[in-house]
């Protein structure tokens, strides 16, 4: 076993371990902390993976922005009386033997469909790989991901307005 | 590394992700719920990526993408869940559902 | 590998999305915000990009040509059937037509795109605006709610659809439909690895499309958003889903016949009948229509059983151009209803057809058309062409399935249409003097009804030119 | 020719409903029996012999499908279609009074000519577009103009069942577009799908045991010419149907056996439920259950006789459930009710004519010869002696058999009703009134009908007779 | 009282009419077997109703005696039921059923055969249920329809089989086609016109309807219910023998129908105490004879004793008519002592009854004897019956002589000798009218006019008056010993409780049936309607139930949904 296997299986057992506690944690603010430490874990998988470009933008898009904006949205959205009892509802049984199924079928659709092969490593994906296969290859997607955000922004601007001024 | 290390990775964080869209009461919890099963997504890509060697990077770029994606979409979500606070004062979903 | 921007054939997208733009721009600066104002440029725009399909037809392709159509025309009619909402101030105009056409641009990238990247994408920009579209209406807990259900049910769905894409790719090592096919070919690769892949791949499109069991936000989402934007998701986003999931399925996964075969069969068969049963119980119209879009739907997706083959690539978008005139007939005149009367109740349109004959009827024959009944000739040889399909490829099962829901369907239709047809209880409430707009909105019912019309006169005009 | 007498009926009964506020009733329903009239003219006159289709039009109408508008007469639907038209006229006779709504003329007219459509229709899929068309203002004229409770109920009923019927029809003419074509004298198919849907389908509409609880509601609450038109000419809808595909289909062999026991059972068991039943239009619905189940035994041994039988049975039975419904209508509209408890007994001595009429249709229908009833009923069970070429020896002969049990309950209800009702000691009730001028004249018309077809059936068995005949359709 | 007249007018001119035709051919040779050439067709041809009118002398001695007798019979009525306010539809069929006879008689067409017979059934339904306002006519009438509709149901099998087997639905055709290709079918054909004949001319097992006719006015009866309908079951069975003349079985099962029918009618006859009851169950037993005649392979002497019986029977029931008029009851006790009041009636109708019993030189003796001969002559031939059949169909013939002589006596004595009633006064009892008196006269005078020329077998002619004598002195004997000749015997005066399968077992088994029939339908066979509405109903309740408004149970939804789908994708793939 490689060191880079050993450290993935860190980072792996870390992102699992946060994502559960993230998932199960009755402190909203503590899970979405907890959801960083997962993102991170994952940005830190990336780059064991050759994916360095990805795992930086991971880091600032997840980490950095989305990760703040969720928590104001937590604090904005706070409970005017802490009358909650659990941050899980009755669904939560069924919820969690099909999140069981989902990652049991999964995992053992990848065992027979992947198992015994290995990652290799030849090509790094740094930024500059990344941006020729952006921009020569994959244009129109790009062109049109901006429409997306753009509509986006413009949808969340116009209904967060909604209900303030009435 | 073996291929399946991500990807079982994968699998876990896309059920865990799943659990937590339909388990968590709170609107904005369900809503990490989603972007850890991106996540999970993203991961396999990135692993099928590298296994690949993809020259044109197919893998990382959609991931990229997604993570593009998944901002705009927690973008309109946290937009519409304070609406719905504002509106409904809850972002409890029992109680929104009410 | 080198994708290059064929620019004949996201001209017409192109189009659509510079005049979203361009009505948000108008709004923005022109001092008085009015629905004209940024509606012009969103009807101009639809009309210079069906022109340029028109132009390019042959390089989109006869099937995409089509579907290209039937959502601009669909767009269009949603535009200018919307200036019903013309002076509710809770409806902001600007952002209300850029949404509609940066949607409709998806919808239109949808179906021309040829690789998977670009479809999530274009699913994402078309799903995205209509989800703002669902909760614009501003200070509406109904619409906001329903936005918000819409929104989380679609972004679970898009999230299981990456991860059948993720998976297409550690299978296939492409996004690209071609070569996806290629790969598929190759007798090497897992099957139950592409069984997975191929049916999470399918679920995004199945959730546009409305299919059970991923139907769950339709009624909501329909009975809570304005009912032009409803009108809409009906047509507009189903065209695309559909016309999406055909290309991706002919093109790409000729060879996970197998997997997506049966499964869209049953798939089908259980659309139709739950939704048909749904909409049995409704009592609102809005709810009768959101159920019976199910149905539909159903009705949609069955001749794809057949889609390796050209009738059934051909039998589901003749049924769709029907389905969608109609439905957004229905849509249309129930939002002049609902403006009128404040109400789209099914008592609330009792004797339509004789206090006010220009929208009952028009009411009436959408529904014959949809339940496909004649007068209504077109409704009924469309579902003749849906079915051929689905017998040819020897799916009889199927296809009786698919008779005993227009019986299911014709349950509920003909409550809507007998009602409409009563006599009245007493004289209705009707809001008095009806401005220009609504006048407008009615001309589009009535333009909707007449294209109907002539189609049952002569099924031959839609069956000979489309696709 | 053909498109005008639809063309007729359809357009007046169109305005007939739209300007339902500028005319009177009987003025409308004077309308209406002139265009029906010309229409049974044009009918009548289209005629060219039967060795050929007469007045064909065949143009082209949806090309990728291959269907085409090709309408015309054969020596098999001009009986079905000089019936309904004559039927129509004298609905529209009947509505000649001054409680009618000109709105059910329309219906009336409109039915009639979708009906009429369907029996002109040379292609399967025009055949089927005036199939359903007549569906919706069938429904209108129950739910509406029906009397009693739940007619809505009995209305719906009647539409879906109907439907879902048709649906299968729909599929069946799907699977027979795709092997043969859609057009009547080129296609034929050899799958056993369309066979058994088709079958199934026009089953339900025929109606044949156990899929006819639709009917005994739908033409009790109708009002008189609904249920009239209902059982004269919807039933004939199924017949004809069955008729017509028939020998389109090889694999028809194979559900014949089915199609005969069932409609031989349906003999039986109508004739037990009529033995029990109170309500004199029920019964008449239900006896009709029996009559249609001959004609499927004749239709079923798919022989010559067979051919015969099925449309002299068809013919005779619309004019004499005609007959009786109207019979029944008078009732009806005399008593508020068709029950023969509240009728009461006696009749013979208190309205006379209605009385005897009653019996002559009771007679009729019972199958007596010397009137038109006979001659079907004879047919079909010659043609199940006969076993034609797709039924086995063992079930055409229970079949016979069963079918003689049913005759012979078919006469024991009818005497137990006009036991019940027409003779008896007479109980004097207000209501009592004989004939007026309108019934009499409708009424008239039809028993002369039923007489001259039962002592002179040569009109229709010369079209059979000799069976070389292929005129298009009967092969 | 003119109107009258013109039904009567109307029947003499169909009368006249149909004697202008009938009566030259009275005189031709020939029998119902005909000889000739000619081919027949391929197959049947689809049924037609062209007249294809035919006599042969018998069918025109048939047709004479049913135009006669309804001649009679309508003038007779215009005193009878002048007075009924339904006279009117009560002559118009009387003519139509004249009709239906004709039809029946004068042509070879099979179908106008059939249109005839059922016409006449139907009339004859009519005409019991004349006085509707009463339970009896109404259930007799009802019973009469039926029994002989449902018999009938045979004779329309027979002519499909004649038909299929000789092409041709024309009897003479037939006749040709199987004197030419053989006889064929003919254990089934005269199978089926056995069950027909049985139930119209009312033998056994079908025999109870005829007594429980006699509700209709009494000159119906003699006419359609003595004289000519059911009759006509023997004339058919006489004119299609020679389809079935070489089949054993057939001849073998009308011979024992025929034996038991006559002396079960015969003993019937004696023990009741109704005149008319009485005279309906002598016809059962008579006509039974006649079926013997055709069993022992001599049809020609049935349709003798059918023209005599027809006549003797006719003026029987026609002066029992008078009497019933006379009485106003047609029961043996409220009768007696009548020969007096009566005189015209007493002699007209002695002579009748001595028809009946058989007595020289009254038509009934020749004929009946002519009948006893052709059953002793059959024995020992080849073909037809076996010989131990015969003798004991013989013997039966004999006892039922016997036993006939005695009844007829017995009813003679009954009606014309003993006591006056303690109710009725002497006078009561009055000469009918002139109108009713004048066909009585007539057909007495034809009883005996009609036996000349008849045939007279020594043999068997002195036996069967020395038994007919037998029985007669029988009864005269315990008469003059001082009984009143009531012999109630349980089980004759039940009439061995034959009846009872048609007035309760099978009504009861109907109505029972069909109570299940509808319940069945309403509740049973609109199960899968109702079952499907009401599983849609639940399934749109249910499906309503899923619409919570709660976005986590439709992403449950949609995540089980997937999982299903992924599942079912893997399974089969």
């Amino acid at each position: 076993m490689t060191l880079t296997e050993i450290v993935f299986l860190v980072f792996a057992v870390i992102a699992v371990g946060s994502a559960l506690l993230s998932m199960t944690s009755g402190q909203l603010v503590h899970a979405a902390l907890w959801l960083v430490v997962t993102l991170g874990a994952v940005a830190g998988c990336f780059v064991l993976m050759t994916a360095e470009f990805v795992a930086w933008v991971q880091v600032l898009v997840y980490v950095g922005s989305v990760v703040v904006l969720v928590i104001f949205a937590l604090m904005l959205t706070r409970q005017p009386s802490g009358a909650r009892s659990a941050e899980v509802t009755g669904n939560r049984w069924v919820a969690a033997v099909l999140g069981a199924a989902a990652a049991i079928g999964l995992g053992a659709t990848m065992v027979a469909g992947f198992g015994g092969e290995q990652i290799e490593g030849r090509r790094i994906g740094t930024a500059g790989s990344i941006g020729d296969a952006l921009f020569n290859d994959w244009v129109l997607p790009f062109e049109i991901l901006s429409g997306v955000l753009l509509a986006a922004l413009i949808g969340a601007i116009v209904i967060s307005r909604s209900g303030s001024d009435r | 590394m073996p291929l399946l290390y991500p990807l079982v990775l994968a699998s876990a964080l896309f059920g865990i992700g799943l659990y937590g869209v339909l388990a968590r009461r709170n609107a904005v919890m369900m809503l990490l719920g989603v972007e850890l099963m991106l996540n999970a997504v993203n991961l396999n890509l990135v692993a099928f990526d590298a296994w690949f060697a993809d020259v044109v990077h197919s893998g990382q770029v959609l991931t990229l993408f997604t993570i593009t994606l998944a901002a705009a979409e927690i973008g309109l979500g946290l937009a519409i869940i304070l609406a719905l606070f504002r509106a409904l004062r809850t972002v409890d979903v029992d109680e929104v559902g009410r | 590998m080198n994708i290059p921007i064929d620019w004949s054939l996201v001209a017409p997208a192109v189009i659509v999305m510079v005049g979203a733009l361009v009505a948000l721009l108008v709004d923005a600066f022109y001092p008085r915000r009015t629905w004209l104002g940024s509606g012009l440029p969103s009807t101009g725009a639809l009309v210079v990009a069906g022109v340029l399909a028109h132009v390019h037809r042959d390089d989109i392709g006869r099937l995409s040509f089509a579907l290209v159509a039937i959502i601009l025309v669909g767009s269009l009619f949603v535009v200018v059937a919307s200036n019903i909402m013309n002076f509710e101030t809770a409806m902001p105009p600007g952002e209300f037509h850029f949404l509609l056409m940066s949607a409709a641009a998806g919808a239109v990238l949808m179906v021309v795109a040829r690789d998977l990247v670009t479809l999530v994408i274009s699913l994402e920009l078309l799903s995205l605006p209509s989800i703002a579209l669902v909760g614009l209406r501003q200070g509406d807990k109904v619409a906001i709610r329903s936005a918000w259900t819409f929104f989380l049910a679609s972004v679970v769905s898009t999230a299981i659809t990456l991860m059948g894409i993720s998976l297409l790719y550690g299978v296939t090592g492409s996004l690209d439909y071609v070569e996806i096919r290629e790969a598929l070919a190759s007798p090497e690769v897992p099957q139950s690895v592409v069984a997975v892949a191929v049916v999470l791949t399918l679920v995004g499109l199945l959730f546009k499309l409305g299919a059970v069991p991923f139907h769950v936000w339709i009624p909501d989402t329909y009975v809570g958003t304005s009912v032009m934007v409803a009108g809409f998701l009906s047509a507009v986003s189903k065209a695309a889903a559909l016309g999406a999931l055909l290309i991706l399925v002919n093109v790409a996964f000729p060879y996970a016949y197998g997997t997506w075969q049966p499964l869209l069969a049953v798939v089908a068969a259980v659309t139709m009948t739950i939704g048909n049963i749904g909409a049995l119980r409704q009592s609102d119209a809005i709810g009768l229509l959101a159920w019976s879009s199910i149905a539909q739907a159903g009705f949609l997706i069955a001749p794809s059983v057949a889609l390796l083959t050209t009738e059934g690539l051909t039998a589901p978008v003749q049924y769709l151009a029907v389905y969608a005139l109609a439905n957004l007939v229905a849509f249309a005149a129930l939002s002049v209803v609902l403006r009128l009367r404040g109400s789209t109740r099914i008592d609330e349109l009792k004797g339509m057809v004789r206090t006010d004959p220009w929208m009952g009827i028009p009411l009436v024959f959408a529904a014959l058309t949809l339940a496909g009944f004649p007068p209504a000739v077109i409704g009924l040889v469309t579902k003749y062409v849906v079915i051929r399909p689905v017998v040819d490829s020897d799916h009889v099962w199927l296809a009786v399935v698919m008779g005993v829901n227009v019986m299911l369907g014709l349950a509920y239709y003909l409550r809507l249409v007998v009602t409409l047809c009563d006599q009245p209880d007493g004289e209705p409430y009707v809001s008095p003097s009806p401005p220009v707009s609504v006048r407008i909105a009615k001309t589009t019912v009535l333009l909707g009804t007449a294209g109907l019309i002539a189609l049952s006169a002569w099924p031959d005009l839609l069956l000979r030119h489309l696709p | 020719m053909i498109v005008t007498a639809l063309a007729v009926p359809f357009v007046i009964g169109l305005l007939l409903m739209v300007g339902r506020a500028r005319v009177s009733g009987p003025v409308a329903a004077a309308i209406g029996a002139a265009a029906m009239t010309v229409s049974l003219l044009l009918y009548a006159l289209v005629w060219e012999g039967r060795d050929v289709v007469s007045g064909e039009v065949d143009t082209s109408w949806i090309e990728p499908l291959g269907a085409r508008l090709h309408l015309g007469v054969t020596a098999v639907s001009w009986p079905f279609l000089l019936m309904t038209a004559f039927i129509g006229v004298l609905c529209c006779l009947w509505l000649v009074a001054r409680d009618t709504a000109p709105a059910l003329v329309g219906l009336v007219l409109v039915i009639s000519a979708s009906s009429l459509g369907v029996f002109s229709s040379l292609d399967l899929l025009l055949f089927f577009v005036f199939f359903e068309l007549a569906l919706i203002p069938m429904w209108f004229v129950i739910a509406w103009f029906g009397t009693g409770d739940g007619t809505r109920r009995a209305a719906t009923r009647f539409l879906l069942f109907t439907v879902a019927g048709s649906a299968l029809v729909l599929v069946g003419i799907v699977v027979i577009g795709l092997d043969g074509g859609l057009q009547v004298d080129e296609t034929v198919t050899g799958s056993l799908a369309a066979a058994v849907l088709v079958c199934l389908g026009f089953a339900v509409k025929t109606p044949i045991v156990p899929l006819h609880t639709w009917l005994p509601d739908a033409h009790s609450t109708a009002p008189t010419v609904g249920s009239v038109l209902l059982a004269a000419v919807f039933l004939k809808l199924g017949t004809y149907g069955l008729i017509l595909f028939a020998p389109l289909m090889d694999r028809f062999a194979d559900v014949a056996p089915y199609l005969a026991i069932a409609g031989v059972v349906g003999i039986v068991w109508s004739g037990f439920a009529c033995y029990g039943q109170d309500d004199l239009k029920r019964l008449v619905a239900y006896s009709s259950i029996g009559h249609m189940g001959f004609v499927v035994l004749a239709i079923s041994t798919r022989s010559d006789v067979g051919l015969a039988a099925a449309v002299f049975g068809s013919v005779a039975h619309g004019l004499i459930t005609g007959l009786l419904f109207f019979t029944a209508g008078s009732l009806k509209d005399r008593f508020g009710t068709a029950s023969m408890a509240a009728i009461g007994r006696g009749l013979y001595g208190r309205t006379p004519w209605l009385a005897v009429t009653f019996v002559l249709a009771a007679v009729a229908s019972l199958g007596l010869p010397g009137l038109a009833g006979f001659w079907g009923e004879l047919l079909s069970l010659r043609a199940a002696y006969e076993i034609g070429d797709v039924l086995t020896k063992p079930v055409a002969w229970t079949a016979l058999a069963l079918a003689l049990v049913g005759v012979a309950l078919t006469t024991a209800y009818f005497v137990r009703a006009i036991r019940l009702v027409a003779q008896g000691e007479p109980v004097e009730q207000d209501a009592d009134r004989d004939l007026d001028r309108r019934e009499a004249v409708v009424l008239g018309a039809l028993v002369v009908a039923v007489l001259v077809l039962g002592l002179w059936p040569a009109p229709i068995l010369d079209l059979f007779e000799p069976f070389t005949v292929v005129a298009g359709v009967a092969r | 009282m003119s109107r009258r007249w013109i039904y009567v007018a109307l029947t003499a001119a169909l009368a006249t009419a149909a004697s202008i035709w009938a009566v030259p051919r009275l005189d031709e040779p020939g029998w119902f077997a005909y000889v000739g050439q000619g081919g027949a067709g391929d197959g049947p041809p689809l049924p037609s109703l062209s007249p294809d009118l035919f006599l042969y002398p018998v069918s025109a001695q048939v047709v004479l005696l049913a135009v006669g007798v309804g001649l009679l019979v309508q003038i007779y009525s215009t005193a009878y039921l002048g007075h009924h306010p339904r006279y009117r539809s009560y002559a118009l069929i009387i003519i139509l059923f004249l009709v239906g006879m004709i039809a029946v008689v004068g042509t070879t067409n099979l179908w106008v055969l059939l249109v005839g017979w059922e016409v006449m059934g139907l009339c004859s339904y009519l005409l019991i249920g004349h006085e509707w306002q009463t339970a009896e006519a109404r259930a007799g009438a009802a019973k009469a329809f039926l029994v002989t509709r449902v018999a009938d149901l045979g004779l329309l099998l027979a002519i499909l089989v004649i038909g299929e087997t000789y092409g041709t639905y024309d009897i003479v055709g037939a006749q040709i086609a199987s004197s030419q290709d053989g006889v064929a079918s003919s254990t089934a054909i005269g199978l089926l016109v056995l069950v027909a004949v049985v139930g119209k001319s009312a033998q056994f097992p079908l025999q109870t309807w005829l007594p429980d006719a006699m509700p209709g006015p009494t000159p119906i009866t003699a006419l359609i219910h003595a004289a000519t309908m059911v009759a006509a079951g023997v004339y058919l069975a006489a004119r299609l023998f020679p389809f079935y003349a070489d089949s054993t079985v057939v001849l073998t099962a009308m011979a024992v129908v025929a034996g038991i029918t006559m002396l079960m009618g015969a003993l019937f006859a004696l023990v009741q105490t109704d005149l008319k009851r009485a005279l309906a169950w002598s016809t059962v037993s008579q006509l039974a004879f006649m079926f013997a005649a055709i069993a022992a392979g001599d049809p020609e002497a049935g349709t003798d004793h059918l023209i005599s019986h027809g006549v003797f029977k006719a003026l029987l029931f026609l002066g029992c008519g008078c009497l019933m008029h006379a009485v106003g009851s047609s029961a043996l006790a409220a009768m007696g002592g009548l020969r007096r009041s009566m005189p015209a009636t007493f002699w007209t109708m002695s002579i009748g009854f001595a028809a009946l019993a058989g007595v020289i030189p009254t038509v009934g003796f020749f004929t009946k004897d002519s009948v006893l001969h052709a059953i002793e002559q059959s024995a020992g031939e080849d073909g037809g019956l076996a010989t131990g059949t015969t003798y004991v169909l013989l013997g039966v013939a004999l006892v039922t002589s016997f036993v006939t002589a005695a009844y007829a006596t017995r009813l003679w004595l009954r009606a014309f000798f003993g006591p006056v009633p303690d109710g009725r006064q002497e006078h009561h009892g009055h000469e009918a009218p002139r109108a009713m008196i004048g066909p009585l006269v007539v057909l007495a005078v034809a009883t005996f006019a009609l036996s000349i020329g008849q045939p007279f077998h020594l043999g068997i002619g002195v036996v069967g008056t020395v038994i007919a004598a037998g029985g007669i002195a029988v009864v005269v004997w315990s008469w003059r010993g001082g009984s009143t000749l009531e012999w109630t015997t349980r089980p004759l005066t039940a009439e061995l409780g034959l009846d009872r399968p048609f007035t309760s077992w099978a009504p009861a088994f109907a109505r029972g049936v069909s109570r299940t029939v509808v319940d069945l339908d309403r509740d049973g066979v609109d199960v899968y309607p109702r079952a499907g509405a009401g599983v849609a109903g639940l399934t749109s309740r249910a499906l309503e139930l899923v619409q919570t408004r709660n976005v986590q149970r439709y992403a449950t939804v949609i995540a089980v949904g997937v999982l299903v789908l992924v599942v079912a994708a893997v399974i089969w793939t």
